[in-house]
């Protein structure tokens, strides 16, 4: 190949890459501008609201500042040793001085990295020592999160609360630190909790009781979603926390105490539900559900969305979700119920009056 | 430009044989290998599959022992001529410019000992442990003050100790302490042993002022993330004094070290008879060249 | 026989023989460089499957919401492109080469046991067949067929019965034990070739670094595959035999099955890039014109890498709820890894540092390799720090640093061994032209899709979802990924259309094409069948070279 | 006959370099040993953690005489190995058959055991996890008991016929590697089972 050749692909490889880069960052620019973090905010591990992701998001910036180090100064070794050291015809026909190798420097290329090592850990185990060993707070609130095929059971023992997919915890202000402490099982195979605003992972895995905690500082909606392959629809078992103010809060336990509401303009519904495979799944205080394997479905209006948060709670999606939930979760283990058009009406009916 | 070597055959033509025996190719495996899939095969499939799987590897056993026994099959392959000549088209080989008139690089081994810098690490391990210790008692009369602050870096935010606690006697973060100072000074000591003598000028001035200088500032930035407790008591210029304490007393041991290189304090790489000649570091040499 | 063999190793006279003779010569060979090249291109064959599968991933991904596969699609989908991406293109494609070259590079005519070698290459051939042959009979002969959906590392219990009816779990199991069982009878065939048939002169510390890596490649074949296939049996016990292994129901460890999946899993990993570091370790040279920058503590830090890298492997499992002390201690080995990594990067640079770079294409890609190969070392770094791991495993982050490690590197080690060696094993030049433009696509889309790949990661997009929601800020990202990947698909193809071009029009090679200095280059292109008509002695670690330079011979120096 | 013409291994220098057949079966006990290992640690994890019954103390009995056999097998084996070299082929085959004899008494020990534990106390691979990893465990080293017999009992079939001398000494004694370490499995399973797992 002549050099021709040679300079000919260099100039194209540049101006590709050059392309490349410019479109990079233009559709970049375009995608951040179309991305509304309002309606559903980006769960960026680098904008934290709890302290377990905040240390975490601090040693992570210690850690990127030292591998960006090491970045900088081994690819300048590498770009000089390739732009300087390349064969040039002036030496053609002549082999380079042979060199064996050097005990120092060596030597230096292996303790410097020990060091660094040494300063990382030291740095890492004390982030894990401080999120995995906090103690809890007599103020701390209590969940027990049940991961299942393919959503999410939230018990809170003291407060006599179950629901499911939305997970309502208080905000903990630093002076009345009030965090959550969440224990982890699982009722089928893996999962993983994972809301990266709030807390790095943590699994859920049968037969085995994990532990996490969050105290997120600021009220709002954060999203995650199962981080642990679980089955066919991992994909859509999403996770919504929302960080309610200490009234908000009260308020929202004290709505999920009461009994199911009983609508008599439901009846209907409510018999559909109590006369069908319903109840093999589903709990509804007061009425003889008491499944589990599914959502409690006592206070499901109180829920923004269904399946996991794979759709909004609205009319058409609830009467979608009975008649064909492969609609909107294909592979969910909920069954088509196969009912008449006027029964699933009358059951939307019925659930919609579950406050 | 190619040079043809006349002669430089890998071997004499005289030692080639005309033909060579090699393993005779043989379908046993293959039968074997098919017959074991096949056995598990029907695990997945059906009962009939594992059965024929069976036949196929007690066939394909057989079939391979009388390969093998009681003397290997061999097949005789006819050798060809080859023409075996080495050529290259580079005969020149440079010579690095320190040592121009040998025909290879091969230079005395000048690095100090590994045992030099353990030595200095350990010795200046003390110096500093001394200073600290005395800035403890002139600071709060407690010798474990410093020692408690260095091995604060195992603290979790929420257990930083009190006062009255950082001033007291605690064995486990006592050997906590001396385990990070030890292996600390120790790496340290070592860097300095492969370092100094590549910038031999003034060894004294880099590794006891130039080098803690620099460490120190290192930490300086990194310390409220390596040890926020130590970062919030530090006095920085009793730390500078007791890295620079360090720096020196580690570069003289080091240096006194070198003066009288024995063979005992030959590297171990080559004590354990790896053939690594040491050659001056090739970094300095190719920006000289032309 | 014997003289059809021959024939086929001169390159000459094969379009006289009939073809079923041709192919009989083949399968029932046991003849270590045919064997090597079938692993390489039985590897080639499902590196275009298991590519395939990851084109109809990234056509998913595209968009949000995309419906192009279903969910059971598209888990089946990354479950076989990972499995096979691992087991029947990774360990074929090093075990061909490791096949191919070591004898020649050690002086021998063939390998300690050709037959074993032959049997090897048939059990992983066929493990992989019968592996794809899940997706027409997954369950059994009774039913429509599907493939393993459970990921590659097939977590309890998710392999359970209860969760993975039908036989698509047992197709994972069986193909993958039976395929193991090849790999740890080439492993033990390699290092008995590398202990016991070394020519005259060859000692341990004259050897190739090739085939050093090899030799300590073969040894964590040995201990950490054996763990997989004991797994995997128990796995058969629990799912034919109604045992509780990984039961969780009846008191089992579904973490019990984590800890033994990984112990085989990380050192696989090395066992997968080493080979890379083998030929990286044999082409900068080279291509630098000087040798191996500290030889001795190349071969000790691939020894501290063997031994270190079987203590490592709960960092895949930092999430799992370890206490603070495990997973402290995790850390502190992970990052211990990182030292002779390290080491190795500054040799290589140490090698090129004062030499006269030939920017040939194998070249290119080690060059290539070692910008990709840092940047997966200090993410690797950065995910064994089990902090901020907690974040980042299970992520696209920790997607994009594997693939890093395993198309960025690896796999352009790879690259460079092909463009390479393939003048010494088929006798002609691969196509420079297209060499450098494959190197520069395969580079550029490369980092156009892993690059961006760590970003969702950090912006919370979980790994193994077949959708996702949109305004979460995935979605230019995940487009552009896409492309990225079709822009190595596009460089594959341009490669593999090198390697047809090239094996009927390529340049003559001659014995020595790159005037370099192992033994493999002393012989024609391609070599004979007995490799040397009589067996070499050298007296240094570059026995060509003395040749070369007999005024100048490294045997005086050594 | 020139030097090249010879088969690989006597080729002149690599004399030094050990036997192909004896490195192969080291490897290959590597090997086996990370797989029994591994379901060493199984069954030490799963000590004590079965739901039901019956346990390991309740129907456990240590089979002293029968690892006595086994054990004492690999003696006969090193001599018999030993007696080859010296080119005694009646006392090898004597000692071969010997072993083979307690190998076989070793297996009929375990057959034993296994048909008291499942018709007796109704304990089977799928009772409980302590039935799970016993018979997986115990059954991996029946398995490569079996293997070895087969092998042991081809190689005194073809020295009753006159075809085992000095000259397969060396595979032999490869063989002999094989049997040493299911015998040293034993000792490991034995101690796991019998003596920890009670």
């Amino acid at each position: 190949m002549t050099n021709m050749h040679k300079m000919e692909w260099r100039v194209v490889a540049a101006r590709v890459s050059g392309i490349l880069v410019i479109l990079t960052g233009v559709l970049l620019a375009a995608g951040m501008c179309t991305a509304s973090p309002h309606d559903n905010p980006v769960p960026n591990i680098f904008d934290p609201r709890s302290t377990p992701a905040e240390s975490i998001r601090d040693h992570s910036y210690f850690v990127l500042a030292i591998t960006g180090l090491i970045f900088l100064v081994v690819i300048s070794l590498l770009v000089y040793a390739v732009v300087k050291f390349r064969d040039k015809p002036l030496t053609a026909g002549r082999e380079p001085a042979q060199v064996y190798g050097s005990t120092q420097i060596e030597l230096a290329w292996t303790i410097i990295p020990v060091l660094i090592v040494f300063v990382l850990f030291l740095a890492t185990a004390r982030v894990i020592h401080a999120i995995e060993d906090a103690r809890k707070p007599a103020t701390a609130v209590e969940v027990t999160a049940i991961g299942h095929q393919f959503w999410w059971e939230y018990r809170y023992p003291a407060l006599g609360v179950v629901t499911a997919n939305e997970l309502h915890v208080p905000v903990s202000d630093p002076a009345h630190a009030t965090p959550t402490f969440l224990t982890l099982l699982s009722a089928d195979t893996d999962h993983s909790f994972w809301v990266p605003q709030l807390a790095g992972k943590t699994d859920l895995i049968p037969n085995r009781v994990n532990h996490t905690w969050i105290d997120p500082h600021q009220t709002g909606v954060y999203v995650g979603q199962c981080a642990q392959y679980c089955g066919t629809q991992h994909g859509k078992m999403l996770l919504r926390v929302s960080v309610d103010s200490p009234e908000e809060f009260a308020a929202w336990v004290q709505a999920q105490k009461q009994p199911a509401n009983h609508d008599d303009k439901a009846s209907a519904g409510r018999r559909v539900f109590e006369t069908t495979a319903c109840i093999n799944c589903h709990a509804v205080g007061g009425t003889n559900g008491t499944g589990r394997f599914g959502p409690d479905l006592t206070h499901l209006m109180s829920r923004d969305t269904i399946a996991a948060g794979a759709a909004l709670n609205t009319h058409e999606n609830l009467r979608l979700w009975m008649q064909n939930p492969d609609a909107i979760k294909p592979g969910s283990l909920m069954p088509a119920m196969k009912l008449s058009d006027a029964d699933l009406d009358a059951l939307v009916r019925y659930l919609e009056t579950l406050r | 430009m190619a040079m043809l070597l006349p002669t430089e055959h890998i071997e004499q033509s005289s030692r080639v044989p005309r033909e060579i025996e090699v393993p005779a190719s043989t379908a046993w495996p293959l039968v074997l290998a098919l017959g074991f899939t096949l056995m598990f095969a029907g695990l997945l499939t059906s009962a009939s599959v594992s059965v024929l799987g069976a036949v196929l590897a007690i066939a394909g056993c057989v079939g391979w022992f009388r390969e093998v026994f009681p003397h290997e099959h061999e097949e005789i392959v006819q050798v060809v001529p080859e023409d075996l000549s080495v050529t290259t088209e580079r005969r020149l080989v440079e010579r690095l410019p320190v040592a121009p008139e040998q025909v290879r690089a091969w230079l005395p081994l000048e690095t100090y000992p590994i045992s030099a810098g353990v030595k200095g690490g350990l010795a200046g391990s003390v110096a500093m442990a001394v200073l600290a210790c005395l800035y403890g008692l002139l600071k709060t009369g407690s010798i474990w003050y410093p020692i408690n602050l260095l091995a604060a870096v195992v603290y979790a935010p929420s257990e930083v100790p009190s006062a009255a606690e950082l001033n007291s006697f605690h064995g486990g973060i006592f050997l906590i302490a001396v385990l990070l100072h030890l292996v600390t000074s120790t790496l340290v000591g070592l860097l300095y042993g492969a370092m100094l003598p590549m910038f031999a000028h003034r060894p004294i001035v880099l590794g006891g002022l130039i080098g803690p200088v620099l460490w120190s500032g290192l930490l300086y930035s990194i310390m409220g993330i390596l040890n926020p407790t130590l970062g919030s008591h530090i006095d920085w210029v009793w730390f500078v004094a007791s890295q620079v304490a360090f720096g020196v007393v580690a570069g003289i041991v080091v240096m006194r070290q070198s003066r009288v290189p024995t063979r005992e304090n030959v590297p171990f790489a080559l004590r354990a008879g790896i053939e690594a000649p040491g050659v001056m570091p090739p970094r300095e040499n190719g920006e000289k060249r032309p | 026989m014997s003289s059809d063999a021959m024939a086929i190793h001169q390159g000459t006279d094969v379009g006289s023989r009939p073809w079923v003779e041709t192919l009989h010569g083949w399968v029932t060979t046991v003849d270590h460089k045919r064997l090597g090249i079938l692993y390489i291109l039985y590897a080639l064959l499902f590196l275009a499957v298991a590519g395939s599968e990851a084109m109809i991933i990234r056509i998913q991904l595209m968009y949000p919401h995309n419906s192009f596969v279903s969910p059971q699609v598209f888990n089946r989908i990354f479950t076989m492109h990972g499995t096979t991406m691992v087991f029947f293109v990774g360990i074929p494609v090093l075990f061909g080469l490791a096949n191919y070259l070591v004898p020649l590079m050690i002086g021998a005519r063939d390998m300690a046991f050709p037959r074993l070698n032959a049997f090897s290459f048939w059990l992983t051939a066929l493990g992989g067949f019968l592996l794809y042959f899940s997706f027409l009979g997954g369950s059994g002969l009774y039913g429509a067929g599907n493939a393993p959906d459970v990921g590659w590392w097939a977590y309890a219990p998710l392999t359970s019965r209860a969760f993975s009816p039908g036989h698509s779990s047992d197709y994972w199991t069986i193909s993958l034990l039976v395929a193991g069982f090849g790999s740890i009878g080439t492993a033990i065939n390699i290092i008995a070739t590398i202990l016991c048939m070394r020519c005259p002169g060859m000692k341990l510390s004259r050897m190739p670094l090739l085939v050093w890596l090899n030799l300590v490649v073969s040894g964590m074949v040995l201990i950490a595959i054996t763990p997989l296939s004991a797994a995997q049996i128990m796995l058969c016990v629990d799912r034919y035999l109604g045992g509780h292994f990984f039961d969780t129901q009846a008191g089992g460890s579904a973490a019990l099955w984590m800890h033994f999946f990984w112990i085989f899993g990380h050192p696989e990993v090395y066992i997968l890039i080493l080979p890379a570091f083998a030929v990286l370790s044999e082409v900068i040279p080279v291509f630098s014109r000087k040798p191996m920058f500290g030889y001795p503590v190349m071969v000790g830090a691939t020894i501290a890498i063997g031994f270190i890298s079987m203590s490592v492997w709960a960092h895949h499992m930092f999430s799992i709820g370890m206490s603070s002390y495990g997973n402290a201690f995790f850390v502190l080995t992970t990052m211990a890894i990182a030292v002779p990594t390290g080491i190795k990067i500054f040799n290589w640079l140490g090698t090129m540092w004062g030499g006269r770079i030939i920017f040939k294409t194998p070249m290119l890609f080690c060059i290539g390799f070692l910008f990709n190969f840092l940047i997966a070392g200090l993410t690797g770094i950065m995910l064994g720090s089990a902090a901020f791991n907690w974040q980042l495993t299970g992520s696209y982050f920790v997607v994009a640093h594997f693939h890093y490690t395993l198309s960025g590197s690896f796999l352009f080690g790879i690259f460079a061994a092909f463009y390479y060696w393939h003048p010494k094993i088929t006798g002609r030049m691969l196509g420079e032209r297209l060499g450098k433009l494959h190197f520069w696509l395969f580079f550029i889309g490369f980092h156009v899709c892993f690059d961006l790949m760590h970003i969702p990661g950090l912006l919370g997009m979980a790994r193994r979802i077949y959708t996702y929601e949109p305004g979460r800020g995935w979605d230019t990202l995940n487009l552009l990924i896409s492309i990225g990947a079709f822009i190595q698909g596009i460089a594959t193809l341009i490669f593999v259309a090198n390697l047809i071009i090239s094996y009927f029009k390529g340049a003559k090679a001659g014995n020595d094409p790159w005037d370099a200095w192992t033994l493999e280059w002393s012989v024609s292109s391609p070599p004979p069948a007995y490799n040397f008509a009589s067996i070499p002695t050298v007296a240094s670690r570059r026995p060509l070279w003395d040749l070369k330079h007999p005024e100048d011979p490294d045997s005086r120096y050594e | 006959m020139s030097a090249i013409t010879t088969p690989l291994p006597e080729i002149p220098g690599s004399s030094a370099l050990p036997y192909k057949g004896r490195v192969g079966m080291a490897c290959l006990i590597i090997a086996e040993s990370a797989i029994f290992t591994i379901f060493v640690v199984a069954y030490l994890y799963y000590i004590g953690k079965s739901l039901t019954g019956p346990t390991p103390r309740e129907v456990l009995e240590t089979p002293i005489f029968f690892t006595v056999c086994l054990l004492s097998s690999s003696l006969t084996i090193h001599l018999a190995s030993k007696l080859l070299d010296r080119g005694k082929r009646g006392a090898f085959l004597a000692l071969w058959f010997l072993t083979i004899v307690l190998g076989a008494l070793f297996m009929y020990g375990t057959a034993r055991e296994w048909h008291r534990l499942i018709y007796e106390h109704g304990l089977t691979i799928s009772t409980n996890l302590f039935g799970t990893t016993y018979y997986s465990l115990v059954g991996l080293h029946a398995a490569h008991v079996t293997v070895g017999l087969l092998m042991l009992t081809i190689v005194l079939l073809f020295g009753l016929e006159g075809r085992v001398g000095r000259e397969q000494s060396a595979r032999i004694d490869v063989l002999s590697m094989y049997w040493h370490f299911v015998d040293a499995v034993w000792v490991v399973v034995f101690t796991v089972v019998y003596v920890l797992g009670r």
